[in-house]
């Protein structure tokens, strides 16, 4: 028995720390980090409503998980292109690395 | 307030916790362990709503292998430490945003579905879980398959090390790489 | 777990099909778990030191021991020592004979004691000794609790003595020592056997025979300077260098402009390689 | 919530039978899984003490305790216990100091869903092998932490070889495990036991026991897969700095570990709490899984006194070279016998 507007709100914290975090760090791991953050806040949404709304078909947890490997996909290509950025830049800052800019 | 509310509250508190001290955090890798106690409440609270197989995809997922991913990279990537090499000048424009957000957010969340309205959690068992996703979503989860295979791959290539390139001294496109390594 | 058959042989080498005598993929790995298996249930070695004293051989190097009757404080040991830990102290007495006549200065050994923290246990004070007063003993448990109390003085050193053990019954086919073979040896030149004694004469020839019998090294102090004519009479004929090759070879030398003391030596060598050629036929 | 996931998942369990109080149930549990978590790793050490020693010929620990030594891993504990604290100067103290907690905690928190028979057990989770696999795989970032905190070149190469053994090797371990789930049809680990009552598992899938062994076994860092803390070339990998108490978290999350991928295994492929056929109801089912679980412990102490360490490329290779694709196959062919039979 949980109020609804509190897993909301749960779930409202880490989307704005997660949009903080992609707008104010320039390391592109950390841009990384606070992407998952802003996709579990998703997550929790997608189960919080699934639950509430008593759906048979459990369709909130169902696309949780979906999300849940589209993210684990992200982080397996981001971190991919980070260490290659790495490699030929010797950094990961993401406002250094602006070579699509002109 | 019931014993559920007491628990999430307790964890929500530690999980927001977390995430703030994740994007404040002068140090990459405490971050990163930042990032642990924030999807480990997230699974607690999947627990306390009372979906189980959730809570420990998550765990498997994100805390065992995403997580370890992160620092496995940020430790290769030397990790750097202090707050200018970390933020860039944007940090009081991206807090007015967040906290905008943040605001509206629970501005409208609070009355959105009625202040009183109630999630009473359904313990879920694993098979249902299974049911459902081989039978109302089939056709997602065959694409989300194709979709991961597609980025296994695409994490192959970007980070491999373009051995014949270096060798002949100059890039080449994939499809003669492949060719040359076919040859011998 | 095929892991064995991975290995390459170098960067890029073609993979050689394995051997046809390592039989089936993995059979290693199962003989490796046969042997430790095995191992585990024979009987253990392990001697339980406190309780079940070492069955050590009889001539362990557990500590350097002194006979002191056989010291003539002639200092090689304390000069040789790398580490210094050797320390004697010694003062000359004149002893009158009885019969008058000019008394013999004698040096008389006070002090020796060998500090044991420092000692490495090289052994060049038991090998340089010429009198045989320094040697191995098989005791190790002298551990104290102080660093200071490990120089051990002289009356310590000489307990070590009595514990030293017979010496092992030889194997089968061994050479017979050396003392032994100057004995039975007919050939040998009268002169050897005096000379062999001689050294361990005057002075330390009552007390050799006060010596623990199993120290056969004791028995025959002096041996390196017997060891060369012994050897030839057991095993080797002396041969007369060849004149005609000396005269040869010295020639030849002599004609490429060698200093004429390199040539010599050049056709002494040659000579008495040819007589001992000739020789052995 | 927990109340009411326990009292779901809750039946037949022998501590719910007996009391009805919810705190006394809790209490009782937890002493059972602390209890449990904190001995058998005691006798597992002290069985790879003994067996270690006799297969070098040696006799091993004799005086602790009096018979053979059998207190020496107490007498150990003590040891640690006295000994100094030490927190390098330049390590991270917080990070330093939480991550032996944070390797220990899942392998306790795995002992939960250990089943010694069909009602001994603390809990039967529905998920109960998902929830096994995807606790151990916390305990790396313990690893990483300790490795990264101690500021010393040695554990961060010993803490990022264990990430990367982990990451190869969680991938076989799991698609073994789900071979057996397929042919269960259930994650419940009681589940799968009774589903065994016919045959064990390492009969119909001898393959994947084979491989998820050699996964636990890299999962653990044992050898031959313990590059992790190659004493011959990063002294002790992330353990390096370690002393005192902290240290001997990080060898009872070992031996913890041990005891859990055996426990796991027993229960995938041996048949957990159930005897052979025939003679499997002489003996009470507590018994059967311990024996199975020694057995297991026994034979990763076998391994280790046989086999040399693999080297770091070599291990990688083999993972993803042969066993992903092994399991891959293996599980398509569990898949085609499972619809066709």
């Amino acid at each position: 028995m949980i109020r609804l507007p509190f897993l909301l709100f749960f779930s409202a914290v880490l989307f704005s720390a997660g949009i903080y975090g992609v707008l104010a760090r320039r390391n592109a791991v950390l841009v990384l980090m606070s992407i998952e953050l802003m996709l579990n806040a998703v997550n929790v949404n997608l189960v919080a409503f699934g639950s509430f709304l008593q759906d048979a078909a459990l369709t909130g947890q169902v696309f949780a998980l979906f999300v849940i490997t589209v993210a684990a996909a992200e982080v397996g290509i981001g971190l991919a292109i980070v260490i290659l950025i790495y490699r030929n830049r010797e950094t990961i800052n993401v406002d250094e690395v602006n070579l699509l800019r002109w | 307030m019931s014993a559920q509310e007491i628990a999430f509250v307790i964890i929500a508190g530690a999980g927001s916790l977390g995430a703030i001290r994740l994007v404040t955090s002068k140090n990459v890798v405490h971050a990163a362990l930042y990032l642990v106690v924030a999807l480990a409440s997230v699974a607690a609270v999947y627990l306390i709503v009372a979906a189980e197989f959730l809570a420990w995809v998550q765990v498997l997922i994100y805390v065992g292998a995403i997580v370890v991913l992160l620092l496995f990279s940020l430790m290769l990537t030397k990790a750097p430490i202090g707050r200018e090499t970390l933020d860039n000048q944007q940090r009081g424009m991206a807090l007015l945003v967040a906290a905008g957000i943040l605001g509206g957010l629970v501005f409208l969340f609070q009355d959105a579905f009625g202040a009183s309205s109630e999630v009473n959690p359904q313990v879920t068992r694993t098979a249902d879980v299974g049911v459902s996703l081989f039978r109302d979503f089939v056709l997602p989860f065959e694409v989300v398959s194709v979709l991961l295979l597609a980025a296994l791959v695409g994490a192959v290539v970007i980070a491999r090390k373009d051995e014949w390139a270096e060798q002949t001294g100059g890039g080449a496109d994939l499809g003669a790489k492949g060719e040359a390594e076919r040859a011998g | 777990m095929a892991i064995d058959t991975e290995q390459e042989v170098g960067p890029g080498a073609a993979r050689t099909p394995a051997p046809s005598k390592r039989g089936l993929p993995g059979i290693g790995l199962l003989k490796g778990l046969g042997i430790t298996l095995k191992h585990l249930l024979s009987r253990s070695i392990t001697q339980q030191y406190p309780d079940e004293k070492p069955n050590l051989p009889a001539r362990t190097r557990g500590v350097i021991a002194l006979k002191e009757a056989n010291c003539t404080v002639c200092y090689m040991c304390s000069r040789e020592c790398p580490d210094w830990c050797i320390y004697i102290d010694a003062h000359k007495e004149t002893h009158e004979p009885a019969g008058g006549g000019r008394g013999r200065s004698v040096k008389v050994l006070d002090r020796f004691a060998i500090d044991y923290a420092l000692c490495m246990y090289c052994g060049i004070c038991v090998e340089v000794c010429p009198f045989d007063a320094l040697f191995w003993s098989p005791e190790f448990e002298y551990a104290e609790y102080d660093i200071l109390e490990m120089t051990h003085e002289k009356e310590r050193l000489e307990e070590w003595t009595y514990l030293v053990k017979p010496p092992p019954e030889l194997e089968v086919g061994a050479e017979p020592p050396e003392e032994e073979v100057v004995a039975k040896a007919p050939d040998a030149t009268p002169a050897q056997a005096p000379r062999a004694q001689a050294p361990a004469g005057p002075e330390a020839g009552t007390q050799a025979a006060a010596q623990p019998a199993p120290q056969p090294a004791a028995a025959t102090a002096g041996a390196p300077e017997e060891t060369a004519p012994a050897r030839p009479a057991g095993e080797r004929h002396e041969v007369e260098p060849e004149q005609e090759t000396f005269d040869r070879v010295l020639q030849d030398e002599l004609g490429k402009g060698t200093d004429r003391r390199v040539a010599e030596g050049r056709a002494k060598a040659a000579a008495i390689r040819a007589a001992r050629k000739k020789a052995e036929g | 919530m927990i109340a009411a996931l326990l009292a779901a998942s809750e039946t037949g369990n022998f501590i719910n039978d007996l009391f009805d109080s919810f705190w006394l149930v809790l209490a009782l549990k937890v002493a059972m899984v602390l209890g449990l978590a904190l001995t058998a790793p005691l006798a597992v050490g002290y069985m790879e003490h003994k067996v270690l020693a006799h297969m070098q010929h040696r006799l091993g620990p004799m005086y602790a305790g009096r018979f053979h030594g059998w207190a020496q891993l107490i007498a150990d504990g003590v040891k640690f216990i006295q000994k100094e604290d030490v927190i390098p100067k330049a390590a991270d103290p917080w990070v330093f100091t939480l991550a032996p907690a944070v390797a220990l905690v899942p392998y306790i928190a795995l002992f939960l869903v250990i089943p010694f028979d069909n009602t001994i057990f603390a809990e039967n989770l529905d998920v109960g092998i998902f929830y096994t696999l995807a606790i151990t795989a916390i305990s790396v970032i313990g690893v990483l932490m300790a490795g990264w905190a101690s500021a010393n070149k040695f554990s961060l190469i010993g803490a990022l070889r264990a990430a990367a053994q982990l990451i190869a090797y969680e991938l076989p371990m799991i698609l073994a495990a789900v071979a057996v789930v397929m042919q269960a049809g259930t994650l419940s680990m009681v589940g799968i036991t009774e589903a065994q009552h016919s045959h064990w598992y390492v009969l119909t899938q001898p393959v994947a026991f084979g491989v998820f062994l050699i996964a636990s076994l890299a999962e653990l860092t044992r050898p031959p897969f313990d590059m992790p803390v190659a004493d011959s070339e990063i002294i002790f990998g992330a353990y390096t700095e370690y002393t005192g108490l902290k240290f001997a978290f990080f060898l009872l999350s070992e031996y913890a570990g041990i005891v859990a991928f055996s426990a796991i295994a027993a229960v995938l492929f041996l048949g957990g709490y159930l005897g052979p056929p025939f003679i499997g109801g002489l003996l009470p089912g507590p018994i059967w899984m311990s024996a199975k679980v020694g057995a297991l412990a026994f034979f990763i102490v076998w391994l280790r006194a046989t086999y040399p360490r693999l080297r770091e490329d070599q291990l990688q290779r083999f993972s993803w070279v042969v066993l992903i694709p092994l399991m891959l196959l293996n599980i398509m062919v569990t898949a085609t016998l499972k619809v066709l039979v």
